[in-house]
């Protein structure tokens, strides 16, 4: 039963990144992201993090993509602002070509790794309980530290487009 | 009025496609969703129709839909002047079949006492109408007549029937 | 797996399927006649067959296969073709997903197994719900998109920023009552709801949170596009809004989709804040406890009811010409009804005449409970169709600043004012 | 009782309106409009003449500035600087009659389609003249220099066509707006959808056949009109009629105003969201037509009046049925209220969007219930009182803000005094005829018909050459629901008018619509075009 | 006679709160819909093919007729006044001689258009001889054709006073 | 199929991707995505190590860097409102060249 | 993931996607499409040829919506473990929370300031 989902987000995951790489419209790259994402939260889910794989949901796929999405609709790209790329599967398929041996050598290193063929199935781990015990215990610093970093970018995105309204104004 | 044609049934009388003829004309007789073409006087009768006192919701008629793609009926009420003829084409022509057509009062269906320069003489000249009702305006209890005959009409259809007969014969004089 | 594990399964996903879906033309209908009664009109009554109306429920069932048999038309100048196809579905499917963590009843033991009634028995149930509600806005935004029509668009925007400021607030809202709950699955939840509160108030969310359950409520409304934040669709603006260029099922699809989130966010509502499946002052151990008890109440209270309401029918279920079929559907309503009040009296009586036993016993109070769930879910139903019929619609800029400038802050202070609350009184 | 006409030369037109409005205080420009006086007994003259109504600020005075247009440049100086509504007054004139304003913004049709030749109001116009227009112009010829002068380019912005077809705007109207966002930059109203050749064809039937399309003005409230035409024809010829009539009048009158407000104020519901509230403001007017159909013979278009009086005299039992009446609307106000008048919801879309000054208001000339919510308290009924609506005693309703609330409140307030006026109207209604003796004005009773070949004759006369009005030309006006409705009639004597020419009040008040409306936001609009009551049988005509 | 400001809602805290004002919106509508559910009769609905219209009095204009003589012969006498008093000229009338000897002169044909008619009643004033009327009751006139709304003599004959009225 | 190797495997799978992406592509919201992408092949490593250690921290990790792309984006994306408003494209080339024109 | 959880989880969506399936398949129930050139244009209240692109302007404001919502979420995110914890985690966790709730509000308060919600 496992291995199927895995297939099949393993599928829709590598799928959704080629779609998005390849895809002419920011419209389809944004969906073929959706998609890679969905299915990545998928083999959260299949790992046991079932709070990371509601994050991975809702963060990036419910608010990061929507705002892709929102900007999409917001600049309303037309063709012709689109970069005129005609040796684009060209580079692609050469990237293809030239990642495949890195990626063997990868592989290999990866596979004498100890424990590479433990199964990840069962036991209960990762739930939200255990997490947050962690999370607020040990990872004291990083966690305020990720709650200024969220601070100086709303700060840094209004100081941003509040200077571009100025300038509208002027114009 | 010959709706049904012989040769359209070739295969539709068998007895599955009867019984499904009369499902979805049942159907489609309850469920005439009113896209209102109302610009004048009858228009506001019309909203008399929607009204407490006689509710056209009786006959499941009163979601009104804007937009004619979700429309089945196209009820005409008022005064169509050439100005705004390609409007009320361009409208019916989106809408999709099964689609019916009642003009409203003595200036849609004929253009009344408004035999002048500007208004047209019967919305007939643009566009296929099924029902008239005379009046200016009409009662609501006359659209309700034509209402209920506009649903005795839907029964009288087949699904088999692709495009219904007046729709081919018909040729407005916005249709080039 | 066992046979009793499939069967479970099989019955939870059924109901939420119905939940989700089955329940459309119930509201539909509900939304007409109920709407109807509130503006002194009668709303849908003539839609029949062979004279059974059932107050008008027969209409849905038109509208449907109305819907069905009507030309599905793209129009030629949509582009994105695939865009305008998956729209509905997307926005369907998230809404349908939303529906499956909500528990009809309590866990429910069968010979030393515990299942949970759960169609989807997750752990996170709430955060699915939020992740869901929000990927159903992809459903608007390419409906919109893809219509090419500058009322869809106009739509679309709207609804994106209008389900981003309101999930915010709802997040917020479902934090402070994570803090008192101390769980995020949907089922510890509502066991927790059969509590008392100073021995003799239920321990309902509502009573708890109030503030929290109204941003929740309000949220939820914001999230599932209903009246008065029906903006996407306002129709006096935006004609049909994101879906002014669909027609027949497709636009059905669209509409079902609104009704499932209704359905979700409602039974959310009632598991979060209404105790979910519970029954006032009894929980689900009394309720086994007592279930003879129970069972011979209901045998009273049951035919009581069927009989006022036959009664009712008899006096306003009447047609005015003596000749059409419609008019003897009252004689054969009330037969129905009576027959069902015998049937469930003598199937009581036999229960309690010859004992359930433990698993029946626990499946009786599963079934009571769903019984209830079902209950509250229409009373909230009604709620929202209430207030649809009652409010005005906001204007755009309103409503965010609703979301950001009043909720957002509130639900912060409630969440302030409840974590200190519990740490005080905990320790 | 005729009003005097001023003739001017068209040299000093524009001068002399100028001086009006300076120094004589006619800050109200009523109308504008022109005469062709082709086939006009005993005219010699240049054919056209552009005609100017003005009114003064207390509003009990008017006057009409006439001046002959030179055949040979059909060319007048435009005033369109000098009153806002002579900007889409002018265009009527020129679409109508080609007559051309130099120095006029934008002098382009208004009634007529784009695809159309020829002046249709001209005498030598044959009326069933009809031609066929195939598509909808794009109005980008008056969208470009707007965008321009507010320095957007054109694809900068979104265009949207709000109309006809649309909810909101109920078939007749149509905007396109520039948006930025949902904010509006700049908007053009197009109107003429509904027009169906009123004054041409009162050119056609004699002054009483003229009755049933005065029905069709404002629809809403038909008598209104009806009131309105035939005071403005028994005026011009100096005819009192009885005074059981004049009571009947402002009764029917009144509740017709009560009907009308109860119109626009329910689909201003609408367009805010609140459905539930259509029906409750509905559920009277319902009642309120069962009354007007039992007492004309019609539920709407019920051509109540006659030339000299009344169609039908009051039934028994009349009295009881309209009391009924004004209880539920009274009922029905109130609900109506409880849903929204302290609703904050309500009040955040309606407070202070969509504002009118009064300054404005009376440059565009907008009068009536949209010109009392800026604060004016401008009422025909109590600044130049007929059917002695001085001696009743009610109040004249005004706003603070001119914004939709006040003009939403404003007519509900207006319902309510008019149900004070019919309630003492009733009271003091007196015995006595229903229409004059005057038996060149009114039709003889039928028994004298049938019974007596003098009635016959007279009956033959009035139905083969209509009522004889005294030749020369004439303006009067009442108080309509949507405002001042004034009708100018020029007469040849005959049977047949001239020309009538009505001054629609929300012609202008539509005129206004483009300029109010910019800044705001979509949905204001909608709100704004729902609160001002634009009847579309009114303005087109 | 006097001035009237309308009051302005919404300084007040009350208002500004959105949930009093909201639940007494609420309570308007719950209480129609009580009194509605409770009887069905309280609704305002009137179920119209079975339920017919109450306001339809002999002044109600209505579709035409023609009236008779006490011998049953056509009353009228081909005058065109009436033709000549409609606004919307739906009324075509050619006279031909009387033979019987009543009159001198009946309309061989006497067709009303009715979808052209505005129904104004004008017609009914305009003619000497009480020939024509609009009382037959008939309110609601539908069709799917427009040939079948021009009403010939035969028709217009054929339609009677409505039973409904009372005998004046 | 669902060991450290498979799960492995995908994630570098979606990393080269990642890459190819950036590199190939001068559109520069895919590039952007990209980069997103490869962020989300880290993160599914550092899940599956965290299961296999059966330790937290790997998680709260996948979590923090989430947080840290998501304020990124926001940044990112304000910027590239900017420029494209300036410049009317997406060109990656174009922006190279645009050093001076950001500060006016 | 417990195999009762993946089968339930898979028979419930794929219950979805066969209903939407179904729904969807109505669509060859209908009549045929009549082609027609009127039928192929766009809804614009029915003017014959609607000037200008679907290109919206938005103002700036939507955008800023949209940020703050993003930001929003993340913070919301980390204080779901929080909230299931908080008698747990005691004094030190809700403080630490409070420092968090308060950089969050500094945020929002910031915007307010700034009044970058603020229509017109
Ligand atoms: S038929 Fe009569 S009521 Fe209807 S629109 Fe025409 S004039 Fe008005
Ligand atoms: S009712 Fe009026 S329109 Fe009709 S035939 Fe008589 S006069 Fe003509
Ligand atoms: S109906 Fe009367 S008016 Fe008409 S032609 Fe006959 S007699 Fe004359």
């Amino acid at each position: 039963m496992i291995d199927i989902f895995f297939i099949l987000f393993a599928i829709l995951a590598i799928g959704g990144a080629i779609t998005m790489i390849t895809a002419e419209e920011p419209m389809y790259a944004t969906l073929g992201l959706l998609i890679s994402i969905l299915s990545v939260g998928g083999f959260f889910a299949l790992l046991n993090a079932s709070f990371l794989f509601m994050v991975q949901i809702i963060v990036y796929a419910g608010a990061v993509l929507t705002l892709f999405l929102f900007l999409l609709m917001f600049l309303n790209i037309k063709k012709e602002d689109l970069p005129h790329e005609p040796k684009k599967y060209m580079l692609i398929t050469l990237g293809a070509v030239l990642m495949i041996p890195i990626n063997m050598l990868i592989f290999k290193a990866l596979s004498t790794l100890p424990n590479i063929d433990m199964v990840l199935v069962e036991s209960d781990f990762g739930t939200i309980k255990a997490l947050g015990m962690q999370l607020y215990t040990e990872w004291l610093l990083p966690f305020e530290l990720i709650s200024v970093l969220l601070l100086v970018a709303l700060i840094g995105v209004i100081v941003l487009a509040k200077q571009k309204s100025k300038k509208e104004i002027k114009q | 009025m010959e709706l049904k044609k012989e040769e359209d049934l070739s295969l539709g009388d068998s007895v599955l496609v009867t019984k499904l003829d009369t499902a979805v004309n049942w159907a489609r007789s309850y469920s005439m969703w009113p896209m209102v073409f109302g610009t004048a006087c009858c228009g506001i009768e019309f909203m008399s129709v929607a009204a407490s006192k006689h509710d056209i919701s009786r006959f499941g008629a009163e979601v009104v839909r804007f937009s004619p793609r979700q429309a089945d009926l196209l009820v005409v009420a008022g005064t169509i002047s050439y100005k705004q003829a390609p409007i009320l084409k361009k409208i019916y022509d989106q809408m999709p079949e099964p689609k019916w057509v009642i003009s409203m009062g003595a200036c849609a269906c004929s253009g009344g006492f408004y035999d002048n320069y500007t208004t047209v003489q019967g919305i007939d000249q643009i566009i296929p109408v099924d029902e008239y009702i005379a009046g200016c305006p009409p009662r609501p209890e006359a659209f309700f007549d034509s209402l209920i005959r506009i649903q005795e009409k839907s029964n009288r259809e087949s699904i088999l029937e692709k495009d219904r007969q007046h729709d081919r014969d018909f040729k407005g004089f916005l249709d080039a | 797996m066992e046979f009793a594990a499939v069967v479970i399964i099989f019955i939870n996903i059924l109901l939420a399927v119905n939940l989700a879906v089955g329940t459309t033309p119930i509201m539909v209908w509900w939304e007409r006649r109920v709407s109807g009664f509130m503006q002194g009109r009668s709303g849908p009554n003539r839609a029949h067959i062979g004279g059974i109306r059932l107050g008008g429920l027969v209409q849905s069932v038109a509208d449907m296969i109305k819907l069905a048999f009507k030309e599905d038309f793209i129009p030629a100048f949509i582009k994105h073709k695939m865009f305008f196809i998956m729209a509905p579905v997307i926005m369907f499917i998230c809404s349908f997903l939303t529906v499956g963590v909500i528990p009809f009843a309590d866990r429910l033991v069968i010979d030393g197994v515990t299942y949970t009634m759960q169609a989807l028995p997750i752990d996170l149930g709430i955060l699915w719900f939020l992740a869901f509600a929000g990927l159903s806005v992809y459903g608007i935004v390419l409906g919109g998109y893809a219509s090419t029509s500058k009322f869809g668009i106009l739509s679309s925007i709207r609804a994106i920023a209008q389900v981003i400021s309101y999930e915010a607030s709802m997040g917020l809202a479902i934090i402070s009552m994570l803090i008192v709950y101390g769980s995020v699955n949907l089922s510890d939840i509502a066991e927790y709801q059969g509590g008392l509160l100073f021995g003799f108030i239920p321990a309902w969310g509502i009573i708890m949170q109030p503030l929290a359950a109204l941003i929740f409520i309000v949220a939820a409304f914001a999230e599932t596009n209903r009246a008065p934040f029906d903006l996407a669709e306002g129709e006096s603006e935006l004609v049909a809004g994101y879906h002014t260029e669909y027609s027949a099922m497709r636009f059905g699809l669209f509409q079902v989709s609104e009704f499932a989130a209704m359905s979700a966010a409602s039974a959310l509502i009632v598991t979060m804040f209404f105790g979910g499946y519970q029954v006032p002052w009894l929980n689900t151990q009394a309720l086994q406890e007592n279930i003879n008890i129970v069972l011979f109440a209901m045998m009273i209270i049951l035919p009581a009811t069927i009989y006022f309401f036959t009664q009712w029918i008899k006096k306003n279920n009447t047609w005015v010409d003596e000749n059409d079929p419609r008019a003897k559907e009252s004689k054969i309503l009330i037969k129905i009804f009576k027959g069902i009040a015998i049937a469930v009296v003598v199937i009581l009586a036999l229960l309690l005449l010859f004992g359930l036993g433990t698993n029946g016993t626990n499946i009786a109070t599963a079934m009571i409970q769903v019984s209830t769930f079902l209950l509250k879910f229409f009373l909230i139903n009604f709620f929202f169709v209430w207030i649809r019929w009652t409010l005005l619609r906001f204007r755009y800029d309103q409503l965010q600043l609703l979301g950001w400038k009043v909720l957002l802050p509130l639900a912060l202070l409630n969440i302030v004012i409840t974590a200190t609350y519990v740490l005080v009184l905990g320790a | 009782m005729h009003n005097k006409v001023y003739e001017v030369s068209h040299e000093k037109v524009r001068e002399t309106i100028l001086n009006l409005k300076e120094n004589e205080d006619f800050t109200l420009l009523l109308d504008v409009t022109a005469t062709d006086y082709l086939n006009y007994p005993g005219h010699k003259a240049e054919r056209f003449a552009v005609v100017y109504i003005l009114r003064d600020s207390t509003f009990k005075n008017e006057v009409i500035i006439k001046t002959m247009v030179d055949d040979e440049t059909l060319t007048l100086l435009t005033i369109s600087d000098i009153y806002y509504a002579a900007n889409w007054g002018e265009r009527e004139v020129f679409d109508q009659y080609g007559i051309i304003f130099e120095g006029h913004p934008n002098l382009k049709r208004v009634l007529n389609h784009h695809q159309f030749v020829g002046h249709p109001l001209r005498k030598d116009y044959v009326i069933t003249d009809g031609q066929i227009c195939t598509e909808t112009e794009d109005l980008m010829d008056e969208m470009r220099p707007l965008l321009k002068q507010k320095g957007y380019e054109e694809d900068e912005v979104m265009l949207l066509n709000v109309g006809p077809s649309h909810p909101a705007t109920h078939g007749t109207i149509r905007n396109l707006l520039a948006m930025e966002g949902e904010s509006i930059v700049a908007a053009t109203t197009e109107i003429g959808y509904l027009h169906r050749g009123f004054e041409k064809a009162c050119e056609t039937h004699t002054y009483s056949q003229i009755i049933p399309y005065t029905d069709r003005l404002n629809y809403c409230s038909a008598i209104l009109n009806n009131i309105g035409y035939c005071k403005s024809i028994e005026d011009m010829m100096d005819i009192e009629i009885p005074e059981r009539a004049k009571f009947i009048r402002v009764i029917v009158g009144e509740l017709s105003r009560i009907m009308d407000h109860a119109v626009c104020n329910a689909a201003n519901c609408v367009d805010l969201g609140g459905l539930t509230n259509f029906w409750y403001i509905f559920n009277p007017r319902d009642e309120a037509y069962e009354v007007l159909s039992k007492l004309t013979g019609a539920r709407l278009t019920n051509s109540y009046t006659r030339i000299g009086g009344l169609s039908y005299d009051l039934y028994d039992g009349f009295a009881e049925e309209v009391e009924s009446v004004l209880r539920s609307t009274e009922k029905s106000i109130d609900d109506a209220l409880s849903l929204i008048a302290r609703n904050k919801i309500f009040l955040d879309r309606t407070q202070d969007v969509g504002i009118i000054t009064e300054e404005f208001a009376i440059s565009a000339g907008i009068t009536g219930p949209n010109l009392r919510s800026t604060g004016s308290p401008r009422d025909m009924r109590q600044d130049k009182p007929y059917y002695h609506y001085d001696s009743f005693d009610f109040d004249v309703v005004v706003g603070s803000h001119g914004d939709v609330y006040d003009r939403m409140m404003v007519r509900f307030e207006e319902m309510i005094q008019s149900i004070r006026i019919i309630r003492q109207a009733i009271k003091q209604i007196p015995d006595g005829s229903i229409i004059t003796d005057n038996r060149a004005v009114a039709l003889p009773p039928k028994d004298q018909v049938y019974g007596s070949i003098e009635g016959m004759m007279n009956q033959f006369k009035l139905v083969f050459e209509g009522v004889k009005v005294p030749k020369g030309e004439y303006y009067s006006s009442t108080e309509a629901a949507n405002g001042e409705l004034g009708f100018y009639v020029v007469s040849d004597g005959s049977g047949t008018p001239h020309k009538v020419k009505c001054r629609p009040p929300c012609y202008y008040a539509l005129g206004a619509y483009s300029k109010i409306i910019e800044n705001t936001m979509l949905a204001d609009a909608v709100v704004t075009m729902a609160s001002m009551n634009f009847i579309a049988g009114e303005f087109d005509r | 006679m006097g001035i009237k400001t309308v009051k302005r809602h919404g300084d007040t805290l009350r208002d500004k709160l959105y949930i009093p004002a909201i639940v007494s919106g609420m309570k308007t509508t719950m209480r129609h819909f009580v009194t509605n559910i409770k009887d069905n009769s309280n609704l305002i609905t009137k179920s119209y093919p079975e339920v017919q219209p109450t306001d339809i009095t002999d002044r109600y204009r209505g579709v035409h007729r023609l009236t008779k003589r006490e011998d049953d012969s056509i009353s009228c006498v081909a005058c065109y006044m009436c033709a000549t008093a409609c606004p919307a000229d739906c009324m075509f009338i050619e006279a031909t001689e009387r033979t019987d000897g009543v009159d001198e002169k009946m309309p061989a044909v006497f067709n009303i258009d009715l979808l052209e008619c505005v129904f104004c009643g004008y017609c009914v004033e305009a003619c000497p001889c009480d020939a024509i009327r609009m009382d037959t009751g008939i309110f609601s006139f539908v069709a799917d054709q427009r040939k079948d709304f021009i009403l010939s003599k035969e028709a217009l004959l054929a339609n009677t006073r409505s039973k409904d009225f009372s005998d004046d | 199929m669902t060991t450290l190797l498979g799960y492995g495997t995908i994630a570098i799978i979606l990393f080269s991707i990642g890459v190819i992406g950036v590199v190939a592509r001068r559109n520069i919201f895919v590039m952007y995505m990209s980069i997103e992408l490869m962020l989300n092949a880290v993160n599914l490593l550092l899940v599956v190590f965290s299961k296999l250690h059966q330790d937290m921290d790997g998680q709260i990790i996948a979590m923090m860097i989430i947080a840290i792309a998501a304020a990124e984006a926001a940044i990112f994306l304000t910027v590239m409102i900017l420029l494209f408003r300036s410049k009317g494209s997406l060109d990656s080339d174009l922006f190279i060249k645009l050093k001076p024109e950001i500060n006016r | 993931m417990s195999n009762e959880l993946l089968l339930a989880s898979s028979v419930f969506v794929l219950i979805g996607i066969l209903l939407s399936a179904v729904f969807m398949l109505t669509t060859y129930l209908g009549p045929s499409r009549k082609k027609g050139a009127n039928k192929n244009t766009v809804y614009e209240s029915g003017i014959s040829k609607p000037v200008g692109g679907t290109n919206i302007k938005f103002s700036i404001k939507f955008y800023i919506v949209a940020i703050l919502f993003v930001i929003f979420d993340v913070e919301i995110i980390f204080m779901f473990p929080w909230a299931v914890n908080v008698r747990e985690l005691g004094y030190l966790g809700l403080g630490e929370m409070f420092t968090f709730m308060a950089l969050l509000s500094a945020g929002l308060i910031y915007i307010y300031k700034k009044k970058a919600l603020l229509w017109n």
